[in-house]
């Protein structure tokens, strides 16, 4: 029942970017060469940043593309590169028959569950919710307004402690890749 | 005499002076400086440690006489508040039966250290330190008259012994030092709850009250003389300590494994702690539990139990150490027995047992040290022939085996008489099985005693004792033992007169409560 | 602590004669065994060295430095060759002087006590022993005719025998212990007789059990000796068992335990009381137990282990007689309790006659006696239980008198066979009778004698055996009609009837006793010697030390008979029943209860019958023997023939310890190793309860440190695994 | 709308688990760790639209938290790697019970 204000645009749009998404990431399991599954990964987030701008979070796709897919999986990419894993001949490190079966039931019956708690607990707002779909939001500051209202005002707390942990990381990764002498 | 104590007010600081008086002697000896070698160590230890029991037990004479057992209050009272909010008082003090059993620990303590002279070797500092403090703890449990303070001494009392098996112990220590720490423990959280329960109970308004009389009060006044479980919980305990029959197997390990000292300590004074127990607090606090029908007959039964299986298993023992370890669980179940019977007769003959018992064991414990520190064996296969080769060694072992066994004359006769001859007027069932063990006792200890000394003298390792008998230290040990034995033997009546008073006090009391339950429940 | 309270008896007639001192009787061999005890142990110590340890570190280099003294005695009954005991000539003074001293004393009390006429027993209180609320034992000494007579059997004899043992004893090593244990033998049997209440006669009935497992045990060095001397203390031990119970039964339904406070709660109960039958019962377990009856005999025949002295004090003439002592002590109160009496008659009887068979086949001249012992306890048993009281005390009296004597030339005879063996390095059993024979032209006055001892035991006329063994039997006899007796019953079989076979079994052993005395004096004294050539000059004529004793126990077993003649004889010989007038006052009332009162009187033929077939049966014993032993036939016992059929079951004692052994002693040591100690308490509470629940814990341990596998994957899972539950149960909720 | 990237959400998250389970290899382990925060932070975003921007700045301080994870966990893992010359996690097994 599409209200009929919502534009065919949308709808389609979502569902490609979503299908998409799911299938580079069951590609990205399945890639036994962990450059392959990196590759697919980031084209996950794209879908992910695509889908995060068409639920008004532009702000959010734009950091999900520049520092997730930019940042965080060029790393891996990088580690991978140095320690030359990227070949694919050694043996799959995919595990035997059972357990992956035993693992694909068990993540069935996880979403399984996810799917009945989540409609159990947002059934009506769910189905009527549809975004505004006007990009230019006319709050003031702009479609980043809330965001960063909400960020610098009630989580600043949050906001300070966040860089805290970024440095420790960064301390942290120094000290433990370092070369022992 | 007593003139002289009441001069110096004796009664007033004599209880907390010989609780005192180790601890500091102990403190001394651990902050001593060490001595040149470790066997100039060794000796100056345990001189100054003899000294200080040697002090103790002077201090402690006193007593016999200070204690004026006529008058049913406490004597030589002492009191000092020690945790007010919660009702603890440090409250110390006498009755006969107490009476009899601090003089037995303060007398018997520089003879455990004698007998112990040259067989400790290393560490002897904190062993003789560790010594004191386990006698403040054994004459604290003898003396409090405060639920609390007798829980803390009973604690107090199981570590230094647990460290004593443990340190200086044969080759299986540590596993029967844990055995026995564990076991006594368990039993004795049972009590912790009990008496927690009762405390609060007999509180005022908010405010607890340990005190021995405060809670003899309330459970008289109460029902509560009648609940079967603050007696069990109070039973177990002392019944490990005792100990009755299906908690005894930690005895024989324990004994096995301890140092002279340690073993002569535990079977002469702290199996007395079960039965000590008994008449100060399980009995006269739920009378009407003790004497339900089910409870009694499965105190008496187990006792009997405890003096026949006793006897019998020592009949097959191998080690010696181990026979006198069953034969004191014997021995004991007769004290069990003459307490659980309720006449006059039986309980204090029931006193009687525990003195003698303390002494004969005790001097078997030294004899048996005397001959393992000679011959480093305690199996009695090994020897055969000792009286050719040790003849004042087997004279002194035959005297304190036939005061083991009973035969009259000695102090055993007269205690095992009175209990049979007391329990035989209530429990006649119970009290004949109990006189089997007569026969069994003559059995074990005359064939142990027949296989060490008498028997052909053929192994090298006895011929060579023959320049070895006991010396003049250890004669000058084992003589007042020996006299004890034959005084107490011939001559029992001071010892029973000081202990008539308290015996028939008890039994009065538990008689008053059983009638004045009976007549409730007729009206 | 030995202050003259205040007796109550200061009224008593006797209380300002000598009888004073008669608390002086135990105490002087008491002395004697605190002096003779110091003695043995002063030469025996040497203290060892301050460090004891010392002794396992030098091994052995100096083990004997050359100790002079003493090392105790050595080698069975073959000890003469040591070095004789330094202070041997003191002891041999004091021993025997204490036991002289004592028989003086109670020779003087005995003098004014007949003079005194008593009626009632003279109680000497010395201090009170266990006072405890009802219960208030004092130690008293109870002086009255029965345990006058006692006494003087125990001091009398004790003294006779004394001096013998100082020339039997004299090259033993041991020699001061000897006396020290004899002495306090002797303490505590006159402590057991004089005693004034049943727990006080019981510190003296265990006190003489202490001291014959001493004595028996004496050369304790051979593992034998040790077990005889433990096997009678357990044996005792058992009879004290029974002792202790009768004396709770007493106090829980008497209150006391004095003899006159039971006597007189006794005389109350009415006859055939449960109770008084209960506590007779027990008390004649004991006697059993301590006076070796049937069920409880077999330590007496291996208490011949111990040195021939110990055997004729102890085992002969004092101490298993303290069980008859027991019965008559407690007159009244047999006489309450007909079925406890003729319990205790029938085992008399029947002991009397299975020892006396056993008797009939055994070799060693100290098991003959041994097990003729045990067959005249039999008889006393019998005299005392059938209600005759006299009888079975005078019986005690004679055989006391005889038997002491038999053991004694035993003792001399034994003594020379040694020096003889002695001399020629010999190991041959100087006991056995095989190899002994044709003694008579070697020891004519131990021959003389013996013989004496021999037809007084048989119970010839003249000599005393035949009065006292006649007067039990007549007494049997006369208490089949119009006694407590006749009307009770056991098992059913009516008393009458019982009592008929008490005196058939009486007769038979009478018979086998003549029989086996006769042979053992045939194959020792008569036929030809076959000590073996080398040994025949040594073999001579014991000390007069020795001999003497001898003579006089002779005298008495000639004597002894007139203190006690039938009524028959009518004062034909010498004044008629002395012992039964002497004894009236103590026993007299237990008797007359047995009889109904009247004297039980027989008339003239059927005693004189009775008398005829007791002497008859006498000499036809002996006759048969000699007709058919013969003594020439008989061969050295290293070479003689093994026994066959009936003789080896009698020499082996119809096979009882062997019974015991299997049915008592292995069954109890292997359930107690087997169930009791492996099974329960290894087993059950050690391994299942205490070990067991440490194991539990463990193993509660070892599961959880299962799930810490280290790999990374494992706990990935464990984190989904749970996810899925936690959301698996909010998706119910 | 938000029903369906709820949906989708699951599912990723889903396969973010199968592949945590199914892979022996540090480092797509570490991404599929990163692919189901990535489906968290979806269903932050699309709640996110109900009930305010607070979803948003949610996902901003998941994000940081990923990078702060990414940068120590490969560097232990290189660390590993410099010691074990393999990244397959049963070999290293070290902290066992």
């Amino acid at each position: 029942m599409n209200n009929e204000f919502y534009p065919l645009f949308f709808s389609f749009h979502f569902y490609l970017f979503g299908l998409i998404a799911l299938a580079s990431a069951l590609l990205f399991v399945t890639r036994k060469s962990p450059v392959a599954a990196a590759l697919w990964l980031v084209n996950v987030m794209f879908c992910l940043a695509a889908l995060y701008v068409m639920l008004d979070a532009q702000f959010i796709g734009a950091i999900q593309v520049l520092v997730y897919a930019g940042a965080i999986m060029v790393v891996f990419l990088f580690v991978v590169m140095l320690l030359n894993l990227g070949r694919p001949e050694d043996v799959s490190d995919i595990r035997g028959q059972f357990p992956r079966l035993a693992a694909g039931a068990v993540g069935l019956a996880l979403l399984a569950e996810v799917m009945v708690l989540a409609r159990a607990k947002f059934p009506a707002q769910i189905e009527s919710a549809i975004p505004s779909g006007d990009l230019s939001r006319g709050e003031p500051g702009g479609i980043i307004g809330p965001v960063a209202e909400l960020l610098l005002k009630d989580y600043v707390l949050a906001f300070e402690l966040s860089s805290m942990l970024l440095l420790t990381a960064i301390v942290g990764a120094v000290v433990i890749g370092r070369k022992r002498s | 005499m007593t003139a002289f104590l009441e001069s110096i007010s004796y009664n007033g600081w004599i209880l907390p002076a010989l609780l005192g008086l180790p601890l500091l002697g102990a403190a001394v000896l651990l902050l001593r400086g060490r001595a040149a070698t470790a066997d100039a160590q060794m000796a100056s230890d345990r001189r100054f440690a003899l000294w200080v029991f040697l002090a103790e037990a002077g201090l402690s004479l006193g007593l016999w006489w200070s204690v004026n057992v006529e008058v049913p209050l406490w004597q030589a009272d002492f009191e000092l508040p020690w945790i007010p909010s919660w009702g603890v008082s440090f409250h110390l003090g006498l009755d006969g039966i107490a009476l009899m059993l601090v003089l037995l620990t303060t007398l018997l303590m520089p003879l455990a250290v004698l007998g112990g002279w040259t067989s400790i070797r290393e560490k002897t500092a904190s062993y003789y330190a560790l010594l004191l403090i386990l006698t403040t703890g054994m004459l604290g449990v003898f003396m409090a008259l405060d639920l609390v303070l007798f829980y803390v001494m009973w604690e107090v009392m199981l570590i230094p012994m647990y460290l004593i098996i443990g340190v200086w112990g044969g080759q299986r220590r540590l596993y029967a030092s844990l055995k026995f720490f564990l076991y006594t423990m368990l039993g004795s959280l049972l009590m912790l709850v009990a008496i927690i329960w009762l405390g609060t109970a007999a509180g005022t308004e908010g405010v607890p009250n340990f005190g021995y009389d405060a809670v003899l009060n309330y459970t008289r006044l109460s029902d509560a003389h009648g609940s079967v479980w603050l007696f069990a919980a109070f039973a177990v305990a002392f019944a490990v300590k005792v100990p009755m029959f299906p908690f005894h197997t930690w005895l024989p390990d324990a004994h096995v494994e301890a140092p002279t000292a340690g073993s002569v300590i535990l079977a002469a004074i702290m199996l007395k702690m079960g039965t000590f127990g008994f008449i100060r607090f399980a009995l006269p606090f739920f009378p009407a539990a003790a004497m339900l029908p089910a409870v009694r007959t499965v105190m008496l039964s187990l006792a009997v139990i405890g003096i026949v299986y006793g006897a019998l298993v020592a009949l097959v023992q191998p080690d010696f150490k181990k026979l006198v370890a069953y034969s004191s669980v014997s021995h004991l179940g007769f004290v069990m027995l003459g307490i659980f019977a309720l006449t006059t007769e039986s309980l204090q003959g029931a006193l009687v047992v525990t003195i003698a018992h303390g002494i004969s064991t005790g001097a078997l414990f030294l004899l048996i040290g005397m001959i393992y520190e000679r011959r480093h064996t305690r199996l009695v296969d090994d020897f055969g022939g000792i009286a050719k080769v040790m003849p004042v060694f087997s004279v002194f072992l035959t005297i304190v085996a036939l005061s083991s066994i009973g035969v009259p004359g000695t102090n055993g006769f007269v205690g095992e008489f009175l209990v049979l001859i007391g329990s035989f007027q209530t429990q006649p069932f119970y009290a004949v099985i109990a006189a089997t063990s007569v026969i069994i006792a003559a059995a074990y200890l005359l064939w142990a005693v027949q296989r060490i000394i008498y028997n052909p003298l053929v192994k090298p390792e006895n011929e060579r004792l023959r320049g070895h008998d006991l010396n003049w230290r250890e004669i000058g040990l084992l003589t007042p033992l020996v006299v004890a034995i034959l005084w107490i033997g011939v001559y029992p009546k001071p010892l029973l007169q000081k202990t008539e008073r308290a015996a028939a006090k008890l039994i009065q009391y538990v008689e008053d409560v059983r009638t004045s339950d009976r007549i409730g429940r007729i009206r | 602590m030995l202050t003259q309270t205040d007796a109550p008896m200061t009224g008593h007639p006797l209380a300002d004669t000598v009888a004073r001192f008669a608390w002086l009787l135990p105490v002087l061999p008491l002395l004697g065994f605190l002096f003779n005890g110091f003695l043995s142990l002063r030469a025996a110590a040497h203290p060892g060295p301050a460090d004891p340890t010392a002794a396992s570190h030098d091994h052995g280099e100096h083990g004997d430095h050359g100790d002079h003294g003493a090392h105790d005695a050595h080698g069975h009954d073959d000890a003469h060759h040591a070095a004789r005991h330094p202070s041997a000539g003191l002891v041999s003074l004091i021993g025997p002087g204490v036991l002289l001293l004592s028989f003086g004393l109670a020779l003087a009390v005995f003098v004014a006590m007949r003079a005194a006429h008593i009626e009632e027993a003279y109680v000497l209180t010395l201090f009170q022993w266990m006072p405890t609320g009802k219960l208030s034992i004092d130690v008293a000494l109870q002086l009255d005719q029965l345990s006058m007579v006692m006494t003087l059997i125990i001091t009398g004899i004790g003294s006779l025998i004394h001096i013998f043992s100082v020339g039997y004893m004299q090259d033993d090593p041991g020699y001061p212990r000897y006396f020290a244990y004899l002495n306090l033998f002797v303490f505590f049997m006159l402590l057991l007789v004089l005693g004034a209440n049943y727990p006080l006669m019981f510190v003296g009935w265990e006190g003489v059990g202490l001291c014959s497992y001493l004595l028996i045990g004496f050369w304790f060095h051979e593992k034998a000796n040790a077990d005889a001397g433990k096997k009678a203390f357990i044996v005792n031990r058992i009879g004290d068992f029974g002792f202790l119970v009768a004396m709770f039964l007493m106090f829980a339904n008497f209150g006391t335990l004095s003899f006159a406070g039971v006597e007189e709660a006794a005389g109350g109960l009415m006859v055939g009381s449960l109770i008084a039958t209960a506590i007779c019962l027990f008390l004649f377990l004991g006697a059993a137990g301590k006076s070796a009856q049937l069920p409880l005999y077999i330590w007496l025949p291996d208490a011949m282990a111990g040195p021939t002295p110990v055997s004729a004090l102890i085992h002969a003439a004092t101490m298993v007689t303290a069980g008859v002592y027991l019965v008559a002590r407690s007159a009244t109160l047999f006489a309450v309790a007909p079925t406890a009496q003729l319990t205790v008659a029938l085992v008399g009887a029947l002991t009397a006659v299975f020892a006396a068979t056993i008797g009939l086949k055994q070799w060693d001249i100290k098991k003959v006696l041994a097990y003729s012992t045990v067959s005249q306890l039999g008889y006393m048993f019998v005299g005392v239980g059938v209600g005759a009281y006299t009888a079975g005390v005078f019986h005690l009296m004679t055989h006391a008198f005889f038997k002491a004597l038999l053991f004694l030339g035993s003792g001399s005879v034994i003594y020379a066979m040694h020096k003889a063996y002695h001399e020629t390095h010999n190991h041959e059993d100087a006991q056995d009778m095989r190899n002994m024979g044709g003694l008579r032209r070697h020891m004519p006055i131990t021959f003389g004698l013996m013989w004496i001892a021999t037809l007084a035991i048989a119970g010839i006329p003249v000599f005393s055996g035949f009065f006292s063994k006649d007067e039990i039997l007549t007494a049997v006899f006369a208490r089949t009609h119009g006694s407590t007796l006749a009307e009770a019953s056991l098992f059913g079989i009516p008393g009458t009837a019982l009592l008929y076979a008490i005196y058939a079994l009486g007769l038979a052993a009478a018979l086998m006793t003549a029989i086996y005395m006769t042979r053992m004096m045939l194959y020792t004294f008569h036929g030809p010697n076959r000590t073996g050539e080398a040994e025949r000059p040594h073999l001579k004529e014991a000390p007069w030390v020795m001999t003497g004793p001898l003579v006089v126990l002779g005298v008495l077993s000639l004597v002894g008979g007139w203190m006690n003649l039938p009524l028959i004889t009518g004062g034909a010989i010498g004044p008629v029943e002395l012992l039964h007038h002497w004894l009236e006052p103590v026993v007299g009332t237990g008797a007359n209860i047995v009889t109904l009162g009247e004297t039980p009187h027989l008339s003239h033929a059927t005693e004189y019958t009775l008398i005829g077939t007791a002497v008859f049966i006498a000499v036809a014993g002996i006759a048969f023997a000699l007709w058919r032993l013969k003594p020439a036939a008989l061969v050295a016992a290293k070479d003689a023939p093994a026994e066959q059929g009936i003789a080896k079951v009698l020499h082996d004692k119809w096979y009882v310890d062997e019974a015991y052994d299997a049915a008592v002693v292995q069954p109890t040591l292997g359930v107690s190793r087997t169930v009791l100690w492996k099974g329960i308490d290894a087993g059950l509470i050690d391994g299942l309860l205490v070990n067991g629940s440490a194991l539990l814990t463990r193993a509660f341990g070892w599961m959880g440190s299962q799930a810490q596998t280290g790999r990374v994957g494992t706990y990935a899972w464990v984190i989904v695994l749970g996810a899925v539950a936690v959301l698996g149960a909010f998706s119910f909720l | 709308m938000v029903a369906e990237s709820l949906a989708l959400s699951a599912a990723l998250f889903t396969i973010g688990v199968i592949g945590v389970l199914t892979r022996r290899n540090a480092i797509i382990l570490f991404m599929c760790v990163e692919l189901m925060l990535n489906a968290v932070n979806l269903s932050f975003v699309a709640l996110s639209t109900l009930y305010g921007a607070a979803g948003q700045v949610f996902v901003l301080f998941v994000i940081t938290v990923a990078a702060a994870e990414a940068a120590v966990g490969l560097a232990i893992v290189i660390a590993i790697f410099r010691h074990r010359q393999s990244v397959n996690l049963d070999d290293i097994n070290l902290l066992k019970g």
